[in-house]
């Protein structure tokens, strides 16, 4: 939380995976660098959970996230350790996308 | 590989609406099941849950999900967790396990509700999930307290907290019966899947974690995020009701449910998640005060995805940014002072080191709270423990059944919220919950709180030993203050230290 | 003679309780059945006499008022506060 | 206070302590997890005992005309909990996918005849509408059962209904890639609400899904329409696949009789428990006789569709029978 005042704390658009402590939340954590090189990335290491975040829009890769794991990875797999979220989410097969978007 | 991809088929597997023809469409979904607010089936075909999962893939993750949980329990068997424990942690572990591991079945009844009666095939088959998720939470929180069972008598309460009349779980009842398994499936939706999963239970499952995870119980927070991993799964079943009932022009009805939710959520949680993280956690664990979990959880990231959504902030929010300092530390006092009524030991929280930590997180804690606390503190010097304990019952709010209290000192703010309704005098304990009352009194206007039981003759005899027994509470199972007193040593020596 | 429960705000103290007074007995009484389950326990004792008033009230009632003319209704709010203390009028809304 | 006694730590849940066996995993986990059925309450939920859904389980749930003093006493023959559900379907489900992928790199619907593959597209693919109600009714069963371990069977079902739906959605996208001009993917609605041969299920279904009262609910699905529905449609189905080299479709209703003989071995358990209340039995067997005629008319309706029809329909009818001959009803 970068507002410490509580009463416009929720006035932000940030977005990104709450993943459970572990190797693949470090290697979420490099993906996210890799995947969104025009954004600044936030890590907040609250050992139990790590929570990685950015203005808008957080787009991770399947590919990346494996090649940062040195081993083979399904999307899917990233439920295993993701807790929480914020922002909204879009799950395919090849891609992890968590998104800011004002509906009405 | 020749297999197709899960998106090639999951739009068909969702596609499984159609017209009733041998039974009317009201017969197949009464409007009290499934809480359209009167919508067509058309306005719902738009539904699109975010958050896709097929039935292969569920079961592969949820057996890994559960292969690397069990396994962290047996690899952490031996680790004497129970034996090492701080009493505050094991409080913390008490009041978890009872208060939420059979509501998390009922809240699988909840889930079967939306399967049944929820108006799109997508939320029917996200809602299929959810039954299963809240089956295993049910079951995997009972088989972790269980292997306590014979070391403490108070984790039978895992158990056996839901079959009884204690006061904190008749107000755990009231709160999750009112927005799980008493709704039709769009409530259902709004008020455990968006407002409670996809907000509140981040505290208990994370920001605990957290704590969990100082306090070197690395059991317990795996358990417990773990968990969080499938309600962040089908909490999303939600939002896209939000969005749907927004566009049909429901709005102010979807905005009511929710914030009815929202409300009677943080009511729960003061008592249950902030004394445990601001109180039971040994000082040295703590991860974040309660409050800044709040702001991380609530306020950052879930006040904000109601906004996102389409609806506003609920009416009272000031009010509530304004208890998310304070309700949580009369909850504490009150479980703590009432602790015979509990099955779990409080930790008083309140020594030295710990109150200047509660100064620091809470400006003001020693001029309000501190004060009840210093006359607690007194009697425990001299011995005096009769007065550290109760002799009549708190009166309690008739919608969130807790003790009505608030921030004492010489700004004296409590104050009762009464309301006379059809010849009956209810009292609340906040604007708030009287609000939700008046939304529709008939779900709530015959229930008896506990002080209504024990004033219509209830509860024999009529004093706290009868009160003791209505609850189900048998000495070896009684709450008592977790370090039986040792912190007031710590007090007394630094007094000497003082005046030497 | 009949016992009528009160909910007893007392001054400064954190939580509302359950007193049990009887038809027959003063405000005085009544002040003194409440501060048994505050003074003491979570508030301070101070020397002075304690004054019930309905909740909202500007003024108190009687001292020698009875509980059964008071036209309180069972379980009703009353605030016992010491009289002419301090910050013993209250803010209606927290 | 010295003379009274103190509650010392059980080996157990105080509920499973009276007993001497030491409880399994399956009863720690899974009984008596419902409490909204505790003596002496004011009303199953803790709100206004009026309240609409209060109402709802007094009426449809302890009002049921199927009585017994301990619904709680029902176990799962299969013994099934959430954790070994997941790992053996994750078993049966990677040997579905595997027999998916053999196949198709065998070009297995290539194989087929144009003339099976309409049949397919008639009636099986639509059968993911049908399927979905079993879902839905399973899922009506398992809130309103009267003891937590007969509503993790009937969970449990619900999801089983959901993976066999499944198949049926990926076979429907599989088969569309090679027979385009059959309508897969696009006309099930249309089979399924107006092709006669699906009316019969329809109706069962439909009014299956109304009958709300919980023990009824237990008959009409369970020992009524998902007999119907495994014998005359997927066996069927799998028998008549296998004679028109769809080995697909033959191995997969294979694999899902495997959840469908599970559901019958709980639901002959829960049978076999409440005649153990007098009266019971006549009440089962007049919902029996209720629903059967509207199954065994949906089993003609969907056979009559079949060249096999009807030795295929009696077939499928008398299979239904040996199932319920053999609850000793």
């Amino acid at each position: 939380m970068s507002s410490k005042d509580i009463s416009t704390a929720h006035l932000n658009n940030r977005v990104g995976p709450v993943l459970r402590q572990g190797a693949l939340a470090k290697a979420v954590a490099e993906a996210a660098e890799v995947d969104n090189p025009e954004r600044v990335i936030a890590i907040d290491d609250k050992v139990a959970y790590v929570r990685i975040s950015t203005d808008g829009e957080m787009i991770l890769r399947r590919t990346t996230i494996e090649e940062m794991l040195g081993q083979p990875f399904q999307m899917r797999d990233l439920e295993v350790e993701l807790s929480s979220f914020s922002g909204r989410i879009d799950n395919a097969e090849e891609y992890i996308r968590f998104y800011f978007e004002k509906t009405f | 590989m020749t297999v197709l991809n899960r998106l090639d088929w999951y739009d068909i597997a969702r596609n499984t609406n159609w017209t009733p023809k041998y039974v009317s469409d009201q017969e197949l979904f009464p409007e009290e099941l499934t809480c359209a607010f009167g919508l067509a089936a058309e306005a719902f075909e738009e539904y699109d849950e975010p958050y896709k999962t097929t039935y292969p893939e569920y079961v592969k993750i949820q057996r890994e999900k559960d292969a690397g949980a069990y396994s962290v329990k047996a690899a952490l068997e031996r680790s004497k967790i129970y034996e090492t424990a701080s009493p505050g942690w094991l409080a913390v572990l008490k009041s978890h396990f009872g208060a939420i591991a059979r509501g998390e079945y009922s809240a699988s009844s909840a889930e079967c509700r939306m399967v049944r009666f929820g108006r799109a095939p997508g939320m029917r088959n996200m809602a299929t999930f959810g039954m299963m998720d809240e089956i295993r939470h049910s079951q995997i929180q009972l088989f972790f307290p269980h292997q306590y069972v014979s070391k403490d008598r108070q984790f039978d309460w895992a158990f056996k907290a839901y079959d009884t009349n204690e006061w904190a779980m008749l107000a755990a009842r009231h709160f999750f019966d009112d927005m799980m398994v008493t709704r039709g499936a769009v409530g259902v939706g709004l008020m455990l899947t968006f407002a409670f999963e996809t907000g509140f239970t981040n505290m208990q499952f994370l920001g605990l974690a957290a704590d969990a995870a100082e306090a070197g119980d690395w059991s317990f927070s795996s358990l417990i995020s773990s968990i969080q991993t499938d309600e962040s799964r089908h909490a999303q079943i939600g939002g896209p009701l939000v969005q749907i009932l927004v566009k049909n022009g429901k709005k102010a009805e979807a905005q009511r449910l929710i914030d009815i939710s929202i409300w009677r959520a943080w009511k729960l949680f003061s008592i249950l998640t902030g004394p445990a993280m601001d109180y039971y956690t040994p000082l040295e664990h703590r991860k974040q005060s309660f409050k800044e979990f709040m702001q991380e959880w609530i306020v950052g990231q879930f006040e904000r995805s109601l906004l996102e959504l389409g609806l506003d902030k609920p009416w009272y929010w000031d009010n509530f940014l304004k208890e998310i300092d304070e309700q949580h530390h009369g909850m504490h006092l009150g479980v703590w002072f009432w602790r015979p009524t509990v099955w779990w030991n409080p930790a008083a929280g309140v020594s030295p080191a710990e109150r200047q930590w509660l100064e620091e997180k809470y400006p003001g804690w020693n001029e309000t709270w501190g004060h009840c606390w210093d006359v607690i503190t007194e009697n425990a010097l001299e011995g005096n423990m009769a007065k550290t304990l109760p002799e009549t019952l708190p009166v309690v709010c008739n919608m969130c059944q807790l003790p009505i209290n608030y921030t004492p000192g010489p700004k004296w703010t409590m104050r009762d919220f009464p309301l006379t309704y059809a010849g009956r005098d209810y009292h609340f304990c906040s604007e708030g919950c009287r609000w939700v009352f008046e939304q529709e009194p008939g779900r709530y206007k015959d229930h008896q709180s506990l002080v209504d039981r024990f004033l219509d003759g209830q509860i024999q005899p009529p004093d706290l030993g009868g009160a003791l027994k209505y609850m189900s509470l048998a000495p070896g199972e009684m709450g008592d203050d977790a370090l039986k007193f040792a912190w007031v040593e710590e007090v007394r020596a630094e007094r000497l230290k003082k005046a030497s | 003679m009949a016992l009528f429960p009160l909910t007893s705000n007392f001054q400064e103290d954190f939580v509302l309780q359950l007193v049990a007074v009887d038809t027959e007995n003063n405000m005085d009484e009544v002040a003194a059945a409440a501060a048994v389950h505050s003074v003491g326990r979570r508030v301070k004792a101070r020397p002075g006499v304690l004054r019930v008033r309905r909740q909202g009230a500007s003024e108190p009632f009687a001292r020698d008022l009875k509980v059964a003319d008071a036209g309180l209704r069972p379980m009703e709010c009353v605030e016992i506060y010491w009289e002419g203390s301090t910050a013993n009028l209250r803010e209606p809304r927290h | 206070m010295s003379d009274v006694e103190v509650l010392k730590p059980l080996k157990t849940w105080s509920h499973l302590a009276a007993r001497r066996r030491k409880p399994s995993e399956y009863e720690i986990v899974s009984v008596n997890l419902q409490y909204n059925d505790r003596p002496g309450s004011a009303a199953p939920y803790e709100l206004d005992p009026n309240v609409f859904m209060n109402r709802w389980y007094v009426q449809h749930r302890n009002g049921s005309p199927l009585k017994h003093k301990d619904w709680n006493s029902f176990r799962d023959p299969d013994e099934l909990i959430y954790r070994t559900y997941c790992l053996m379907q994750d078993g049966q489900e990677t040997y579905v996918y595997s027999l998916f992928d053999q196949f198709n790199a065998r070009e297995h619907d290539q194989a087929l005849t144009p003339q099976w593959a309409g049949t397919l597209a008639r009636l099986y693919t639509p059968g993911r509408y049908l399927l979905h109600t079993v879902q839905m009714a399973s899922a009506y069963l398992a809130q309103m059962a009267p003891a937590s371990t007969i509503e993790n069977c009937a969970s449990f079902q619900a999801m089983d209904s959901f993976r066999w739906l499944s198949h049926i959605a990926y076979r429907t996208k599989e088969l569309e890639g090679t027979f385009a001009d059959k309508g897969f993917g696009k006309d099930e609605r249309q089979y399924w609400e107006q092709d006669p041969a699906w009316q019969g299920f329809r109706e069962l279904m439909e009014k299956t899904l109304v009958a709300y009262d919980w023990a009824e609910c237990f008959v009409a699905l369970n020992l009524v329409a998902k007999p119907a529905i495994e014998e005359g449609m997927l066996r069927l189905l799998g028998n008549i696949g296998r004679r028109n080299g769809d080995l697909v479709m033959s191995l997969l209703a294979d694999a899902e009789l495997i959840d469908a003989t599970r559901h019958r071995r709980w639901a002959a358990s829960l049978v076999k428990l409440a005649m153990e209340t007098e009266g019971n039995a006549d009440v089962i067997r007049g919902w029996i006789a209720k629903w059967t005629p509207l199954a065994d008319a949906a089993i003609d309706a969907y056979t009559s569709a079949l060249a096999e029809s009807p030795a295929a329909a009696e077939a499928a009818k008398q299979a239904t029978v040996t199932f319920r001959a053999s609850l000793g009803l």
